[in-house]
């Protein structure tokens, strides 16, 4: 691997991503998979970079998973996004930050085809006119939460209180990145770092740390893919997707996955429960599985929050080892307890995949 | 363990070229020179008996399948060979298909008995 | 009289042994024959074919009549020694019984004659001396003309000779060494004794003049049962074995037994009739076009005896016939070709996604065969001559069809064969019709002898031929000066030589070429042969060419759509079928196009 | 007095037009940027079909180049040209020139494989170019991977900037396709274990021999051939290459492990031939290539009189056809320097 390729890619993928001031859109599926994630990039923001983030209680899907399983037609998605930037305009906000990937790509998709087409544009307008008697302005800049957290990666590495290393060793963790189809797939220059050879996490690893390890099958999709897994007769092609990408990077023995969208970190996750089941065969160490965290848990670790505040129990593939490897403190009897101290309930032992505590 | 999803994990469609078993193509590689000359033009499925009368039979594909070691497409379809020659007589590069064939058919039966080629 | 001596026990061990391994063999062999072959062989004992069986073995194993047709000089090489030799037996025989005191003398008794029987003077003793004398120069004239054959073939009509194996050399130099010897040892007691007649005795009288005949007699006495002990023993193991092993072979093919697509001990039998004379290495194309010698018969044979059989000889023949027709022992060789494929063969098939359709109904079944499919302008002619002889029939595999199995079965997968056999079998009896024809060589080949029609099987030329006679078609004749090539699955495979060249006659000039009928090449394009290249065919058929151009024809014309393509290709003239050239030469005719004939009426 | 032509660029065609243009009787200028003449066959070892050296026909052109007597301006590169009575005037570093007619021969570049990120060059070490790996036969025929081995398999993936429209070049440049069968199979000459895979999307063997050249590459050498383009690499963890390509005759996808990717490059209108087209304000075809006044009844002369244009500035090329093509280029400029003389 020759390093100073990629960076001559990654200087040519550069986008522009606003400072402060942001709208934020939450994802539909992230609220119930990983909730702690977006609670923990609002702490962030606003409590660690001080940062005037604003989400509106009337916000709603982008319809996303309706549009991309061909139930929800083009121009009710194009409405209900217009009706989405209504609100921030309404709220006198310019810059927009989704935290799904899904919604990005449906943004990016629609504000590229107002561009390319404006009597869509025109008639979304007078759609949403009709509807709701709203109006609204595009975003002056349009970015996903992880282009967010990757501009501001130097002071969160400089706030935080541990790096991405084994603890024991020193040295770094070897972390494996995957990036959501619809970040950059669709519009390369809208992504950090571009389409192949993308850059948003590969910066906060490396400002963290941590170490990026590439392999044959980073590109691959996790297998999401809606029509995929919403079908369960599909399911079978979903998993065998993550299962390739599990057997391309198991020989570079990584420490964890990290992910920026919301299927792929629960399908990484999941999948590997159901392989184990299926076929009992388990990737990682002595059958632990190879944690997948999201960029939120995996910037709140190293400024120091605690694990379960981060909503890291929700984890099917158990954290503790990892969390162990890099010195983190953890008190085990609270992995299940709520907020209000009781029990959240404890899920099922698996058959072959280590359930800690 | 044996809980049933309701679906498995599918297998690839993807030839994983370097896991298949290729000691066949290279066997008929040697022993059938003109073998290697194949432009997959397809001059032999055209006019071939059997791929006129079945939907899977396809001998330039089989070919193919063969080269890339996918030994298991090849057993499915091979003995529907008729043996008239006449993809012998239509290719262009002079290649002698029907040794190709019966040498097809020898190797995977020993393949599948774990024999030797 | 006393006849032991020690020097007798060399021939003594060499013919007892001969006689128990030969036994043996034989008793193994008819034990294990199949169950009918073995009642055949009870009947036929039993039956008047047993003269026929007689006459045959006179004719062939000792007369060795099919080698004279081949070549008279090699004819009289073997005739001579094999006749000249048995009569040598036989008259020695009685001469030891004239003079032997017990009924049952021994078996050395004739063979070492003279030297223990001096005083021959008795008025049938000249007769003896002089006959016996006549016979071992009749057989050492034999003997001179296989050592000149060793030197020059050419003379025999054979550009090849056949390698031999270990046991064959022992064989053949111990064969050579008894006649010379016995006339040594022979003139050498005659020498002494005086009781040769004209060729030992005066020998004997020569040598006697210069020689110590008296200490040197003995010796050549050793030498002469040494060789034929040695013969005797290495005869099992060499092809000499064929001399014993052809009488039996005789006899069971006259009593019906035929090979099967299996090998059965009759196969065997007939493996150990090959004399490995060579006759099959000159016919064979694959020498005499590619210079390579090792796929012929015999050789091929010596494997299947040695059980040593490789795919690669096996599939490395055309099954042309050539060999089988010149074989002077009439092995089924093409046979035991296939036959040895099919044991090499996995013999798998799957031919499920055949499906009957119900074909129209007439009178007449054209079934056109794969081949034709390629070489659209004989269905064309085909059609076109149908059509004008106002004939009603039904083209079967108009849009395509099954393979007739016959290259299936050339393969040696007879199982796959037999069910493509079965479909087309089905096909063809749906269509109600009387007259089944093909336009392919191959297909008529396999029609005729495998799929037990109960209708009339014709190929398009003997068709056609019938069209002309019975006046459904007449044509024109063109001064056009052209060969015919027999296509080998229409002329030594069904016998059809004459019918492709009474209709040509009606239509051009036939030229001949030396390798007509019987004796006409393989155009090279064999569906037989599945280890030869693309240019290795065209190597044949160019060679091919070269003898069909002699007489300078202006056309060739075939019968085969598989010849017709594959001449095609170094055509240095226009080659074309017959239905072609009949096609062509067709007149305007009288007959109403929509007249339906009754079969009887085209077709006899 | 003598008419005077000025050539820019001394590859092959402005080489051989050079002593040509002598010959008939013309004073010759020719500008070369770089410190020898030659060009781009300068980085050739052999070349297609006979697998001739190169230096065979460099040799030829010097030759006939020196023993023309034509003025050579090595180093140089053109500032300005302008007209000036009827002619030319030309600022070649730091001369003025001027001159009766112009030839421009300014050729072509490869193109930069780095545009086709997914193909990783410049990222993966395992992942080279044709003109890389020419230099390696060049620097005698040693070959090696990053971890100095001998690779064991090699893939060509033709039409690496060639008939691809996200790149920007929907052309076919014509000489990739023998280029690859030609390396394709000196590999196999210095490396007779070795496997080689090529992947095309079609096999454009326009020329006469290239067809023999292909079967025996076949034949003789048991190059493999996959129809299908490859979608991306991917580095495995020894450093060895993955890739994808679709199989299309299977009708299959299909992932294989090389230990050396050989990316055939296209041809680009060199940044001289595009440079010159701009300050000359010349017609360019919708490759960006130089577009000659004709398609077919004057492919020398363009949309300037006086001004000429030959060799792979106007289209890619065999050496054979930029032969070709600067002769018919010099008996045009002979015309029409002679007929302006009338």
């Amino acid at each position: 691997m020759i390093i100073e390729g990629k960076k001559t890619v990654w200087s040519q993928y550069q986008k522009n991503i606003a400072g402060d001031h942001y709208f934020y859109i939450r994802s539909c599926i992230r609220q119930n998979l990983f909730p702690g994630s977006e609670t923990a990039f609002m702490r962030i923001m606003q409590q660690e970079l001080g940062k005037d983030i604003f989400e509106d209680a009337n916000h709603t899907t982008c319809t996303g998973i309706g549009y991309h399983t061909d139930i929800v037609p083009i121009e009710t998605t194009m409405t209900v996004v217009a009706r989405l930037f209504a609100l921030m305009t309404e709220r006198g906000y310019e810059n927009m930050i989704t935290s799904c990937i899904t919604s990005f790509g449906v943004l990016s998709e629609i504000l590229e085809t107002w561009k390319e087409f404006p009597e869509t544009e025109a008639r979304t307008r007078d759609f949403l006119k009709k509807a709701t008697g709203r109006e609204f302005k595009v975003p002056k800049d349009m970015a996903h939460a992880s282009d967010i957290i990757y501009k501001f990666r130097k002071e969160i590495g400089e706030k935080g209180i541990r790096k991405l290393i084994n603890a024991k060793t020193g040295e770094k963790l070897r972390v494996v990145e995957h990036i959501g189809c619809h970040y950059s797939k669709m519009f390369p220059q809208k992504g950090v770092g571009g389409a192949e050879f993308p850059y948003v996490l590969i910066g906060m690893i490396e400002d963290w740390g941590g170490e990026v390890v590439d392999y044959p099958e980073r590109r691959h999709c996790c297998g999401f893919g809606f029509r995929q897994y919403f079908i369960k007769a599909n399911r079978g092609f979903s998993i065998a997707c993550s299962k390739k990408k599990f057997e391309s990077m198991k020989p570079f023995k990584p420490d964890f996955i990290i992910t920026n969208c919301p299927g792929c970190n629960y399908f990484l996750d999941r999948w590997q429960y159901v392989i184990s089941e299926m076929e009992g065969k388990t990737y990682g160490e002595d059958q632990n599985g190879i944690p997948v965290l999201t960029y939120e848990e995996v910037a709140g670790l190293v400024l120091g929050y605690d694990p379960w505040d981060l909503g890291m129990q929700m984890h099917q593939v158990g954290v503790e080892p990892l969390l162990d490897k890099m010195g983190v403190e953890f008190d085990p009897a609270k992995k299940f307890l709520g907020k209000n101290g009781n029990s959240l309930g404890v899920p099922e032992k698996p058959n072959v995949l280590n359930f800690c505590c | 363990m044996n809980q049933d999803w309701g679906y498995g994990i599918n297998k690839d469609r993807q030839i994983d070229f370097d896991r298949n078993d290729r000691r066949l193509a290279e066997y008929i590689r040697k022993y059938v020179p003109s073998y290697k000359l194949c432009i997959s033009c397809g001059a032999c499925t055209a006019t071939c008996s059997t791929a006129n009368l079945t939907d899977f039979y396809n001998i330039r594909r089989l070919n193919i399948f063969l080269m890339r070691g996918e030994i298991d497409e090849i057993a499915k379809h091979i003995d529907k060979c008729m043996f008239c020659g006449k993809c012998e007589l239509v290719c262009p590069r002079g290649v002698n298909t029907r040794q190709v064939i019966l040498i097809m058919k020898e190797g995977i039966k020993k393949i599948k008995q774990n024999e030797q080629l | 009289m006393n006849s032991f001596d020690i020097f007798v026990l060399p021939f003594a061990i060499g013919l007892y042994t001969l006689l128990i391994v030969f036994f043996a063999k034989v008793f193994d062999w008819i034990k294990h024959l199949p169950v009918g072959d073995r009642r055949k062989i009870g009947r036929g004992i039993r039956s008047r074919k047993l003269f026929g069986v007689v006459k045959e073995i006179f004719l062939e194993s000792l007369i060795h009549r099919r080698i004279f047709k081949v070549n008279p000089l090699l004819g009289y090489m073997h005739m001579s020694l094999a006749f000249g030799w048995f009569l040598l037996i036989v008259l020695g025989a009685a001469e030891s019984k004239i003079y032997g005191r017990d009924l049952l003398n021994t078996p050395w008794d004739p063979i070492f004659f003279k030297y223990f029987k001096h005083d021959t003077n008795e008025f049938h003793s000249a007769f003896f001396n002089f006959t016996m004398d006549f016979l071992l120069l009749f057989v050492l004239s034999g003997v001179f003309l296989a050592y000149l054959k060793r030197i020059y073939a050419r003379l025999f009509g054979l550009k090849k000779t056949t390698k031999h194996i270990f046991f064959d050399r022992l064989a053949i130099i111990s064969l050579w060494l008894i006649f010379p010897l016995r006339l040594l040892a022979e003139s050498l007691t005659s020498g002494i004794y005086h009781n040769g007649g004209f060729l030992t005795d005066g020998l004997g009288s020569f040598l006697a003049g210069f020689m110590p005949v008296g200490h040197l007699e003995y010796t050549a006495w050793w030498l002469y049962s040494l060789s034929v002990g040695a013969f005797f023993v290495a005869l099992p193991y060499s092809r000499y074995m064929h001399i014993p092993t052809e009488i039996l072979l005789i006899a069971m093919r006259r009593f019906g037994i035929k090979t099967t697509t299996t090998f059965t001990n009759f196969s065997q039998i007939e493996v150990y009739s090959c004399p490995r004379c060579g006759i099959c290495i000159d016919k064979c194309q694959m020498t005499s076009a590619l210079g390579n010698e090792k796929p012929a018969s015999v050789y091929f044979l010596n494997t299947i005896r040695a059980q040593k059989v490789k795919p690669g000889l096996s599939f490395d023949c055309m099954i042309c016939g050539r060999c089988e027709q010149y074989c002077p022992v009439g092995i089924s060789l093409m046979n035991h070709r296939l036959v040895q494929r099919n044991k090499l063969i996995s013999n798998g098939y799957n031919f499920q996604f055949l499906k009957n359709g119900i074909p129209e109904k007439a009178r007449i079944a054209y079934y056109a065969g794969c081949m034709t499919h390629l070489t659209p302008s004989i269905e064309k002619a085909m059609i076109k001559i149908l059509e004008k002889a106002g004939t009603d029939f039904v083209f079967i595999d108009k849009d395509g069809g099954a393979c007739c199995g016959r290259p299936m079965m050339l393969s040696g997968n007879f199982e796959g064969a037999e069910k493509l056999i079965e479909f087309n079998r089905n096909n063809i009896l749906k269509s109600c019709a009387d007259i089944l024809v093909t336009s392919c060589a191959i297909c008529y080949k396999v029609f005729k002898s495998n799929y037990d029609l109960p209708l009339k099987v014709l190929h398009h030329s003997e068709f056609i031929l019938e069209l002309v006679k019975s006046g459904k078609i007449n044509i024109n004749k063109s001064g056009l000066r052209a060969v015919y090539h027999d296509p080998c699955e229409l002329g030594r495979g069904s016998k059809v030589y004459e019918e492709p060249r009474e209709l040509l006659s009606h239509a051009l000039e036939l030229v001949s070429t030396g390798y007509d009928r019987e004796n006409a090449l393989c155009c090279g394009g064999s569906l037989g042969n599945i280890m030869l290249g693309y240019e290795e065919k065209n190597k044949i058929n160019a060679a091919v060419w070269k003898e069909m151009m002699v007489n300078d024809p202006e056309m060739l014309v075939t019968a085969c759509p598989l010849c017709k393509k594959t001449f095609n290709k170094n055509a240095p003239v226009p080659v074309r079928d017959i239905a072609e050239i009949i096609a062509d030469a067709v007149q305007i005719s009288p007959v109403k196009p929509n007249h339906q004939l009754a079969p009887e009426q085209i077709a006899g | 007095m003598k008419k005077h032509v000025f050539i820019i660029g001394g590859g092959v065609a402005g080489a051989e037009a050079a002593s040509q243009l002598v010959k008939m009787g013309f004073d010759v200028t020719l500008a070369e940027k770089e410190t020898q003449i030659g060009g781009k066959l300068n980085q050739w070892d052999r070349l297609f079909p006979s697998k001739r050296k190169a230096a065979e026909v460099l040799d030829f052109i010097n030759k006939n180049l020196v023993d023309s007597k034509a003025r050579v301006l090595f180093n140089t590169e053109i500032s300005k040209i302008s007209k000036q009575n009827g002619g030319y005037k030309i600022y070649a570093g730091i001369e003025e020139c001027t001159a009766d007619a112009i030839l421009i021969s300014t050729g072509y570049d490869v193109f930069n494989a780095r545009i086709k990120e997914e193909y990783g060059y410049g990222i993966y070490e395992n992942v080279i170019t044709s003109v890389d790996l020419e230099e390696m036969f060049r620097n005698g025929n040693k070959i090696f991977n990053s971890n100095k081995e001998e690779p064991k398999r090699i893939g060509f993936v033709h039409c690496v900037g060639s008939r691809d429209e996200k790149v920007g070049n929907h052309y076919c440049s014509q000489v990739c396709c023998v280029t690859a069968v030609k390396q394709a199979m000196e590999v196999k000459e210095i490396l007779p274990r070795a496997e080689v895979y090529c992947f095309y999307m079609d096999l454009r063997m326009f020329g006469l021999q290239f067809e023999d050249l292909y079967r025996e590459s076949q034949e003789k050498w048991g190059v493999n051939f996959i129809r299908g383009r490859v979608s991306e690499a991917a580095e495995n963890i020894d450093g060895t290459i993955l890739i994808k390509v679709e199989d299309t005759l299977a009708g299959r996808p299909l992932k294989m492990k090389v230990d050396l990717l050989v990316l055939m490059v296209g041809f680009v209108p060199s940044a001289g031939t595009t440079e010159i087209g701009k300050m000359l304000n010349l017609d360019l075809t919708p490759e960006n290539f130089l577009k000659p006044a004709d398609e077919h009844l004057d492919t020398s002369s363009t949309n300037l009189k006086g001004v000429f244009i030959a060799g792979t500035c106007k289209s890619p090329k065999t050496i054979a056809d930029t032969f070709a093509d600067a002769r018919a280029a010099t008996l045009k400029i002979k015309e029409f320097l002679e007929g302006s003389e009338k």
